[in-house]
Protein backbone atom coordinates (compact mmCIF):
# COMPACT_ATOMS: atom_id res chain seq x y z
CA UNK A 1 0.00 0.00 0.00
CA UNK A 2 1.00 3.54 -0.30
CA UNK A 3 2.29 5.35 3.29
CA UNK A 4 1.61 9.07 3.03
CA UNK A 5 3.49 11.46 5.64
CA UNK A 6 3.09 15.34 5.78
CA UNK A 7 4.21 18.34 7.89
CA UNK A 8 6.95 17.25 10.81
CA UNK A 9 6.14 13.79 10.35
CA UNK A 10 7.03 13.99 6.35
CA UNK A 11 10.85 15.66 7.62
CA UNK A 12 11.80 12.96 10.37
CA UNK A 13 11.21 10.34 7.57
CA UNK A 14 12.74 12.00 5.06
CA UNK A 15 10.15 11.08 2.27
CA UNK A 16 6.71 12.56 1.30
CA UNK A 17 5.58 8.50 0.53
CA UNK A 18 6.55 4.77 -0.23
CA UNK A 19 4.52 1.83 -1.25
CA UNK A 20 5.25 -0.35 2.00
CA UNK A 21 4.46 -4.14 1.82
CA UNK A 22 3.03 -5.07 5.10
CA UNK A 23 0.78 -7.84 7.00
CA UNK A 24 -0.32 -5.39 9.07
CA UNK A 25 -3.75 -6.04 10.20
CA UNK A 26 -4.51 -2.30 11.69
CA UNK A 27 -2.90 0.79 12.01
CA UNK A 28 -1.49 0.36 15.33
CA UNK A 29 0.21 -2.78 14.03
CA UNK A 30 1.56 -0.99 10.80
CA UNK A 31 3.10 1.52 12.88
CA UNK A 32 4.81 -1.10 15.05
CA UNK A 33 6.31 -2.86 11.91
CA UNK A 34 7.37 0.83 10.71
CA UNK A 35 9.16 1.15 14.38
CA UNK A 36 11.32 -1.81 14.22
CA UNK A 37 12.31 -0.92 10.27
CA UNK A 38 14.67 1.94 11.26
CA UNK A 39 15.14 4.55 13.47
CA UNK A 40 13.64 7.50 11.70
CA UNK A 41 10.28 5.67 11.85
CA UNK A 42 11.11 5.35 15.36
CA UNK A 43 11.14 8.95 16.48
CA UNK A 44 8.46 9.74 14.02
CA UNK A 45 5.94 7.56 15.74
CA UNK A 46 7.42 7.91 19.27
CA UNK A 47 4.46 9.40 20.39
CA UNK A 48 0.96 8.47 18.37
CA UNK A 49 -1.05 10.62 20.50
CA UNK A 50 0.69 13.64 19.15
CA UNK A 51 -0.70 12.29 15.54
CA UNK A 52 -3.13 11.71 13.21
CA UNK A 53 -3.99 8.85 10.69
CA UNK A 54 -5.90 8.41 7.34
CA UNK A 55 -7.03 5.73 5.60
CA UNK A 56 -7.67 6.35 1.76
CA UNK A 57 -8.02 10.52 2.48
CA UNK A 58 -10.68 9.81 5.70
CA UNK A 59 -9.71 10.53 9.34
CA UNK A 60 -9.81 7.30 11.39
CA UNK A 61 -8.76 5.96 14.84
CA UNK A 62 -4.89 3.93 15.16
CA UNK A 63 -6.95 0.75 15.80
CA UNK A 64 -8.69 0.76 12.13
CA UNK A 65 -8.24 -2.32 10.36
CA UNK A 66 -6.25 -1.53 6.79
CA UNK A 67 -7.82 -4.66 4.93
CA UNK A 68 -8.56 -3.10 1.29
CA UNK A 69 -7.24 -0.07 1.83
CA UNK A 70 -4.66 1.94 -0.39
CA UNK A 71 -3.53 4.91 1.07
CA UNK A 72 -2.59 5.51 4.56
CA UNK A 73 -1.59 8.70 5.21
CA UNK A 74 0.58 9.73 9.04
CA UNK A 75 0.30 13.68 10.51
CA UNK A 76 0.42 15.82 12.93
CA UNK A 77 -3.02 17.39 13.83
CA UNK A 78 -4.00 19.95 11.43
CA UNK A 79 -3.35 23.59 11.65
CA UNK A 80 -5.12 25.19 8.80
CA UNK A 81 -7.83 27.97 8.49
CA UNK B 1 -17.74 27.36 -4.09
CA UNK B 2 -15.00 25.93 -2.77
CA UNK B 3 -10.63 26.77 -3.91
CA UNK B 4 -7.50 25.74 -2.81
CA UNK B 5 -5.11 27.30 -4.75
CA UNK B 6 -1.43 28.41 -4.19
CA UNK B 7 -2.20 31.83 -6.40
CA UNK B 8 -2.80 34.91 -3.68
CA UNK B 9 -6.09 36.29 -3.55
CA UNK B 10 -8.36 39.25 -3.05
CA UNK B 11 -10.39 39.02 -0.06
CA UNK B 12 -12.67 42.29 -0.76
CA UNK B 13 -12.69 40.85 -4.45
CA UNK B 14 -13.70 37.78 -3.37
CA UNK B 15 -16.32 38.88 -0.76
CA UNK B 16 -17.91 41.27 -3.46
CA UNK B 17 -18.28 38.35 -6.44
CA UNK B 18 -19.99 36.30 -3.74
CA UNK B 19 -22.46 38.82 -2.28
CA UNK B 20 -23.34 39.65 -5.88
CA UNK B 21 -23.58 36.26 -6.59
CA UNK B 22 -26.29 35.85 -3.51
CA UNK B 23 -27.71 39.17 -4.33
CA UNK B 24 -30.79 39.57 -2.21
CA UNK B 25 -30.42 37.59 0.63
CA UNK B 26 -30.02 39.71 2.98
CA UNK B 27 -26.67 38.69 5.57
CA UNK B 28 -23.41 37.80 4.66
CA UNK B 29 -20.68 37.29 7.00
CA UNK B 30 -16.85 36.66 6.10
CA UNK B 31 -13.71 35.85 8.30
CA UNK B 32 -10.15 36.31 6.41
CA UNK B 33 -7.05 34.28 8.36
CA UNK B 34 -4.10 36.79 7.90
CA UNK B 35 -0.30 35.93 8.18
CA UNK B 36 -0.02 37.35 11.40
CA UNK B 37 2.86 39.14 13.04
CA UNK B 38 5.17 37.20 15.08
CA UNK B 39 7.46 38.86 18.28
CA UNK B 40 9.59 40.98 16.75
CA UNK B 41 8.62 41.06 13.14
CA UNK B 42 7.25 39.81 10.30
CA UNK B 43 6.97 36.56 9.13
CA UNK B 44 6.03 34.09 6.07
CA UNK B 45 4.63 30.76 5.92
CA UNK B 46 4.40 28.04 4.20
CA UNK B 47 0.99 25.76 3.92
CA UNK B 48 1.59 22.26 3.15
CA UNK B 49 -1.67 20.03 2.29
CA UNK B 50 -3.37 16.43 1.45
CA UNK B 51 -4.11 17.18 -1.84
CA UNK B 52 -7.09 14.83 -2.53
CA UNK B 53 -8.38 15.04 1.09
CA UNK B 54 -8.05 18.49 1.32
CA UNK B 55 -10.58 18.73 -1.20
CA UNK B 56 -12.80 16.17 0.30
CA UNK B 57 -12.59 17.33 3.68
CA UNK B 58 -14.03 21.12 2.73
CA UNK B 59 -16.75 19.53 0.55
CA UNK B 60 -18.14 17.56 3.42
CA UNK B 61 -17.77 20.51 6.00
CA UNK B 62 -18.92 22.62 3.91
CA UNK B 63 -21.75 20.28 3.19
CA UNK B 64 -22.37 20.02 7.38
CA UNK B 65 -23.28 23.67 7.46
CA UNK B 66 -25.22 23.85 4.13
CA UNK B 67 -27.69 21.00 5.96
CA UNK B 68 -27.53 22.06 9.77
CA UNK B 69 -28.35 26.55 8.78
CA UNK B 70 -30.69 28.20 6.24
CA UNK B 71 -27.92 29.22 3.96
CA UNK B 72 -27.54 30.59 0.20
CA UNK B 73 -24.34 29.56 -0.13
CA UNK B 74 -20.90 29.14 1.44
CA UNK B 75 -17.43 30.35 0.22
CA UNK B 76 -14.13 28.78 1.11
CA UNK B 77 -10.70 29.40 -0.32
CA UNK B 78 -7.49 28.08 1.17
CA UNK B 79 -3.96 28.83 0.00
CA UNK B 80 -1.14 26.17 0.16
CA UNK B 81 2.35 26.42 -0.56
CA UNK B 82 5.10 29.80 0.13
CA UNK B 83 2.44 33.14 1.82
CA UNK B 84 4.48 36.64 2.19
CA UNK B 85 3.96 38.72 5.23
CA UNK B 86 -0.01 39.91 5.38
CA UNK B 87 -1.06 38.05 2.51
CA UNK B 88 -4.22 36.36 3.35
CA UNK B 89 -3.76 32.25 3.88
CA UNK B 90 -7.90 31.72 3.44
CA UNK B 91 -11.36 33.18 4.04
CA UNK B 92 -14.80 31.58 4.37
CA UNK B 93 -18.42 33.44 4.07
CA UNK B 94 -21.71 32.60 4.46
CA UNK B 95 -24.78 34.04 2.86
CA UNK B 96 -28.27 33.34 4.75
CA UNK B 97 -31.65 35.60 5.17
CA UNK B 98 -30.62 35.21 8.90
CA UNK B 99 -27.85 37.15 10.21
CA UNK B 100 -27.76 34.53 13.13
CA UNK B 101 -27.52 31.62 10.77
CA UNK B 102 -24.77 33.55 8.49
CA UNK B 103 -22.54 34.11 11.95
CA UNK B 104 -22.77 30.50 13.18
CA UNK B 105 -22.43 28.54 10.60
CA UNK B 106 -18.99 30.87 9.57
CA UNK B 107 -18.11 29.97 12.98
CA UNK B 108 -18.73 26.37 12.34
CA UNK B 109 -16.68 26.40 9.19
CA UNK B 110 -13.59 27.52 10.93
CA UNK B 111 -13.81 25.59 13.61
CA UNK B 112 -14.12 22.41 11.59
CA UNK B 113 -11.83 23.81 8.85
CA UNK B 114 -8.85 24.07 11.73
CA UNK B 115 -9.25 21.10 13.15
CA UNK B 116 -10.55 18.70 10.18
CA UNK B 117 -9.24 19.38 6.55
CA UNK B 118 -5.69 18.18 6.26
CA UNK B 119 -3.73 21.80 6.06
CA UNK B 120 -0.36 22.34 8.01
CA UNK B 121 1.47 25.97 8.62
CA UNK B 122 4.91 26.20 8.50
CA UNK B 123 5.48 29.92 10.22
CA UNK B 124 9.01 31.51 8.83
CA UNK B 125 10.71 33.70 11.04
CA UNK B 126 14.20 35.53 11.31
CA UNK B 127 14.71 32.93 14.04
CA UNK B 128 14.03 29.81 11.61
CA UNK B 129 10.76 27.48 10.78
CA UNK B 130 8.61 25.95 12.64
CA UNK B 131 5.12 24.00 12.58
CA UNK B 132 2.61 26.20 14.01
CA UNK B 133 1.42 23.87 17.02
CA UNK B 134 -2.20 22.85 17.26
CA UNK B 135 -4.52 24.65 19.87
CA UNK B 136 -6.29 22.05 22.40
CA UNK B 137 -8.70 24.92 22.41
CA UNK B 138 -9.16 24.55 18.66
CA UNK B 139 -9.98 20.80 19.39
CA UNK B 140 -12.72 21.89 22.01
CA UNK B 141 -14.08 24.18 19.72
CA UNK B 142 -15.54 21.32 18.09
CA UNK B 143 -18.20 20.00 21.13
CA UNK B 144 -19.92 23.60 20.47
CA UNK B 145 -21.79 21.96 17.49
CA UNK C 1 -13.56 53.96 12.15
CA UNK C 2 -17.36 55.06 12.54
CA UNK C 3 -19.43 56.52 9.24
CA UNK C 4 -22.73 56.87 8.37
CA UNK C 5 -23.88 58.07 5.01
CA UNK C 6 -26.02 58.51 1.95
CA UNK C 7 -23.78 57.36 -0.85
CA UNK C 8 -22.96 53.72 -1.52
CA UNK C 9 -20.04 51.95 -0.40
CA UNK C 10 -18.13 49.16 -1.51
CA UNK C 11 -17.65 46.51 1.03
CA UNK C 12 -14.98 44.65 -0.88
CA UNK C 13 -13.15 47.62 -0.91
CA UNK C 14 -14.19 48.35 2.80
CA UNK C 15 -12.87 44.76 4.03
CA UNK C 16 -9.75 45.05 2.12
CA UNK C 17 -9.14 48.81 3.18
CA UNK C 18 -9.61 47.58 7.37
CA UNK C 19 -7.15 44.72 6.69
CA UNK C 20 -4.69 47.07 5.38
CA UNK C 21 -4.58 49.29 8.61
CA UNK C 22 -4.68 46.28 10.68
CA UNK C 23 -1.79 44.46 8.73
CA UNK C 24 -0.21 41.41 10.68
CA UNK C 25 -3.14 40.49 13.15
CA UNK C 26 -4.88 37.22 12.13
CA UNK C 27 -8.41 37.41 12.20
CA UNK C 28 -10.94 39.59 10.24
CA UNK C 29 -14.98 39.22 10.49
CA UNK C 30 -17.06 41.19 8.32
CA UNK C 31 -20.85 41.26 8.73
CA UNK C 32 -22.57 43.00 5.46
CA UNK C 33 -26.24 43.45 5.94
CA UNK C 34 -28.08 43.99 1.88
CA UNK C 35 -31.06 45.12 1.16
CA UNK C 36 -33.00 41.72 0.57
CA UNK C 37 -35.32 40.50 -1.86
CA UNK C 38 -39.18 40.38 -0.87
CA UNK C 39 -42.18 37.86 -2.11
CA UNK C 40 -42.32 38.57 -5.96
CA UNK C 41 -39.41 41.01 -6.65
CA UNK C 42 -36.70 42.92 -5.85
CA UNK C 43 -37.15 45.91 -2.90
CA UNK C 44 -35.62 49.66 -2.30
CA UNK C 45 -35.30 50.81 1.10
CA UNK C 46 -35.52 53.80 3.01
CA UNK C 47 -33.33 54.90 6.11
CA UNK C 48 -34.47 57.08 8.41
CA UNK C 49 -31.77 58.42 11.22
CA UNK C 50 -31.82 60.33 14.43
CA UNK C 51 -28.31 62.68 13.35
CA UNK C 52 -26.11 63.74 16.68
CA UNK C 53 -27.36 60.39 18.54
CA UNK C 54 -26.82 57.79 15.78
CA UNK C 55 -22.93 58.93 15.98
CA UNK C 56 -23.28 58.63 19.97
CA UNK C 57 -24.71 55.27 19.63
CA UNK C 58 -22.35 53.85 17.12
CA UNK C 59 -19.60 55.22 19.59
CA UNK C 60 -20.86 53.77 22.65
CA UNK C 61 -21.18 50.19 20.76
CA UNK C 62 -18.01 50.73 19.48
CA UNK C 63 -16.29 51.10 23.05
CA UNK C 64 -18.20 48.31 24.62
CA UNK C 65 -17.02 46.03 22.19
CA UNK C 66 -13.41 47.26 22.28
CA UNK C 67 -13.70 47.29 26.10
CA UNK C 68 -14.80 43.10 26.28
CA UNK C 69 -12.77 41.52 23.62
CA UNK C 70 -8.92 41.93 22.59
CA UNK C 71 -9.69 43.82 18.95
CA UNK C 72 -7.01 45.52 16.90
CA UNK C 73 -9.97 47.41 15.65
CA UNK C 74 -13.95 47.79 14.52
CA UNK C 75 -15.38 49.21 11.27
CA UNK C 76 -18.56 49.94 11.01
CA UNK C 77 -20.47 52.01 7.94
CA UNK C 78 -24.04 52.71 7.83
CA UNK C 79 -26.01 53.94 5.25
CA UNK C 80 -28.97 56.31 5.25
CA UNK C 81 -31.36 57.55 2.65
CA UNK C 82 -32.67 55.67 -0.30
CA UNK C 83 -30.85 52.45 -1.53
CA UNK C 84 -31.39 50.64 -4.45
CA UNK C 85 -31.95 46.80 -4.44
CA UNK C 86 -29.32 44.43 -3.86
CA UNK C 87 -27.27 47.72 -2.38
CA UNK C 88 -25.21 47.29 0.71
CA UNK C 89 -27.11 48.70 3.60
CA UNK C 90 -24.31 48.61 6.07
CA UNK C 91 -21.17 46.49 7.51
CA UNK C 92 -19.31 45.78 10.71
CA UNK C 93 -15.73 44.30 10.62
CA UNK C 94 -13.20 43.21 13.51
CA UNK C 95 -9.55 42.57 13.82
CA UNK C 96 -8.46 40.09 16.44
CA UNK C 97 -5.24 37.97 17.12
CA UNK C 98 -8.01 35.27 18.14
CA UNK C 99 -10.85 34.46 15.57
CA UNK C 100 -13.30 33.82 18.74
CA UNK C 101 -12.89 37.51 20.06
CA UNK C 102 -13.21 38.62 15.96
CA UNK C 103 -16.34 36.56 16.07
CA UNK C 104 -18.22 37.44 18.98
CA UNK C 105 -17.48 40.96 18.72
CA UNK C 106 -18.67 41.52 15.37
CA UNK C 107 -22.11 39.71 16.53
CA UNK C 108 -22.08 41.65 20.02
CA UNK C 109 -22.18 44.93 17.59
CA UNK C 110 -24.76 43.86 15.51
CA UNK C 111 -27.21 43.16 18.13
CA UNK C 112 -26.81 46.07 19.52
CA UNK C 113 -26.48 48.05 16.23
CA UNK C 114 -30.16 46.34 15.31
CA UNK C 115 -31.76 47.43 18.49
CA UNK C 116 -29.88 50.84 20.16
CA UNK C 117 -29.19 52.58 17.13
CA UNK C 118 -31.57 55.00 15.97
CA UNK C 119 -32.04 53.96 11.97
CA UNK C 120 -35.58 53.12 10.84
CA UNK C 121 -36.08 51.16 7.82
CA UNK C 122 -39.06 51.23 5.19
CA UNK C 123 -38.68 49.17 2.48
CA UNK C 124 -40.33 49.82 -0.84
CA UNK C 125 -41.95 47.13 -2.76
CA UNK C 126 -44.60 47.04 -5.96
CA UNK C 127 -47.26 46.86 -3.12
CA UNK C 128 -45.94 50.43 -1.63
CA UNK C 129 -43.10 51.12 0.89
CA UNK C 130 -44.02 49.95 4.86
CA UNK C 131 -41.85 50.54 7.51
CA UNK C 132 -39.53 47.50 9.10
CA UNK C 133 -41.25 46.52 12.01
CA UNK C 134 -38.84 45.27 15.04
CA UNK C 135 -38.80 41.70 16.09
CA UNK C 136 -38.85 40.88 19.34
CA UNK C 137 -35.82 38.04 18.56
CA UNK C 138 -33.78 41.53 17.99
CA UNK C 139 -34.80 42.87 21.38
CA UNK C 140 -33.98 39.10 23.24
CA UNK C 141 -30.46 38.82 20.78
CA UNK C 142 -29.04 41.24 23.88
CA UNK C 143 -29.52 39.33 27.06
CA UNK C 144 -26.80 36.96 24.89
CA UNK C 145 -24.32 39.74 26.19
CA UNK D 1 -38.25 72.18 24.46
CA UNK D 2 -37.44 70.36 21.21
CA UNK D 3 -39.22 67.74 20.49
CA UNK D 4 -38.45 65.21 17.47
CA UNK D 5 -40.49 62.34 16.04
CA UNK D 6 -38.94 59.98 13.50
CA UNK D 7 -40.14 56.93 10.97
CA UNK D 8 -44.22 56.48 11.38
CA UNK D 9 -44.43 58.61 14.52
CA UNK D 10 -42.92 61.78 12.78
CA UNK D 11 -45.55 61.08 9.23
CA UNK D 12 -48.41 60.44 11.87
CA UNK D 13 -47.76 63.64 13.70
CA UNK D 14 -46.84 65.18 10.44
CA UNK D 15 -43.73 66.85 11.51
CA UNK D 16 -39.79 66.11 11.96
CA UNK D 17 -40.15 68.13 14.90
CA UNK D 18 -41.20 71.17 17.16
CA UNK D 19 -40.70 73.59 19.54
CA UNK D 20 -43.13 72.26 22.59
CA UNK D 21 -43.91 75.03 25.88
CA UNK D 22 -44.87 72.16 28.37
CA UNK D 23 -44.80 71.69 32.30
CA UNK D 24 -44.27 68.02 31.83
CA UNK D 25 -42.57 66.96 34.48
CA UNK D 26 -41.82 62.99 33.27
CA UNK D 27 -42.02 61.88 29.53
CA UNK D 28 -45.29 59.73 30.51
CA UNK D 29 -46.72 63.80 31.21
CA UNK D 30 -45.57 65.54 28.07
CA UNK D 31 -47.32 62.14 26.23
CA UNK D 32 -50.45 63.07 28.11
CA UNK D 33 -50.03 66.60 27.53
CA UNK D 34 -49.97 66.13 23.71
CA UNK D 35 -52.36 63.43 23.52
CA UNK D 36 -54.87 65.88 25.19
CA UNK D 37 -53.76 68.72 22.43
CA UNK D 38 -54.61 66.79 18.51
CA UNK D 39 -55.98 64.03 17.34
CA UNK D 40 -52.68 63.33 15.38
CA UNK D 41 -51.08 63.10 18.54
CA UNK D 42 -53.27 61.07 20.06
CA UNK D 43 -53.20 58.66 17.48
CA UNK D 44 -49.42 58.99 17.47
CA UNK D 45 -49.21 58.05 21.15
CA UNK D 46 -52.16 55.96 21.54
CA UNK D 47 -49.94 52.45 22.31
CA UNK D 48 -46.39 53.54 23.97
CA UNK D 49 -45.41 50.33 24.80
CA UNK D 50 -44.55 50.49 21.15
CA UNK D 51 -42.40 53.39 21.07
CA UNK D 52 -39.33 54.53 22.57
CA UNK D 53 -38.13 58.06 23.73
CA UNK D 54 -34.65 59.58 23.93
CA UNK D 55 -33.56 62.69 26.72
CA UNK D 56 -30.59 64.52 24.61
CA UNK D 57 -29.55 61.42 22.49
CA UNK D 58 -29.74 58.93 25.52
CA UNK D 59 -32.82 56.15 25.77
CA UNK D 60 -34.41 56.40 28.46
CA UNK D 61 -37.71 55.06 29.93
CA UNK D 62 -41.52 56.99 30.21
CA UNK D 63 -40.99 58.11 33.70
CA UNK D 64 -37.83 60.23 32.96
CA UNK D 65 -37.76 63.35 34.49
CA UNK D 66 -37.74 66.30 31.75
CA UNK D 67 -35.90 68.49 34.11
CA UNK D 68 -33.12 70.31 32.19
CA UNK D 69 -33.79 68.56 28.82
CA UNK D 70 -33.15 69.93 25.90
CA UNK D 71 -34.61 67.59 23.00
CA UNK D 72 -36.51 64.68 23.49
CA UNK D 73 -37.11 62.36 20.90
CA UNK D 74 -40.44 59.85 20.16
CA UNK D 75 -39.36 56.96 18.16
CA UNK D 76 -40.61 53.33 17.06
CA UNK D 77 -37.91 50.45 18.01
CA UNK D 78 -34.80 50.68 15.97
CA UNK D 79 -34.42 48.61 12.87
CA UNK D 80 -31.07 48.97 11.47
CA UNK D 81 -28.25 47.08 10.99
Amino acid sequence: MQVLYFSWVRERIGVPREEVQTNAVTVADLVSELREREERYNVAFADVSALRVALDQELVDFDAPLFGVNEVAFFPPMTGG
Amino acid sequence: MIRVQSMPFDSGGELNTFSSSVAGVGAIVSFTGVVRDVEGGLSNMIIEHYPGMTEKALEAIRSEAMQRWDLADILIVHRTGLLEAHESIMMVATASKHRKDAFEAAEFLMDYLKSRAPFWKKEITLDGADWVASKSEDEDALSRW
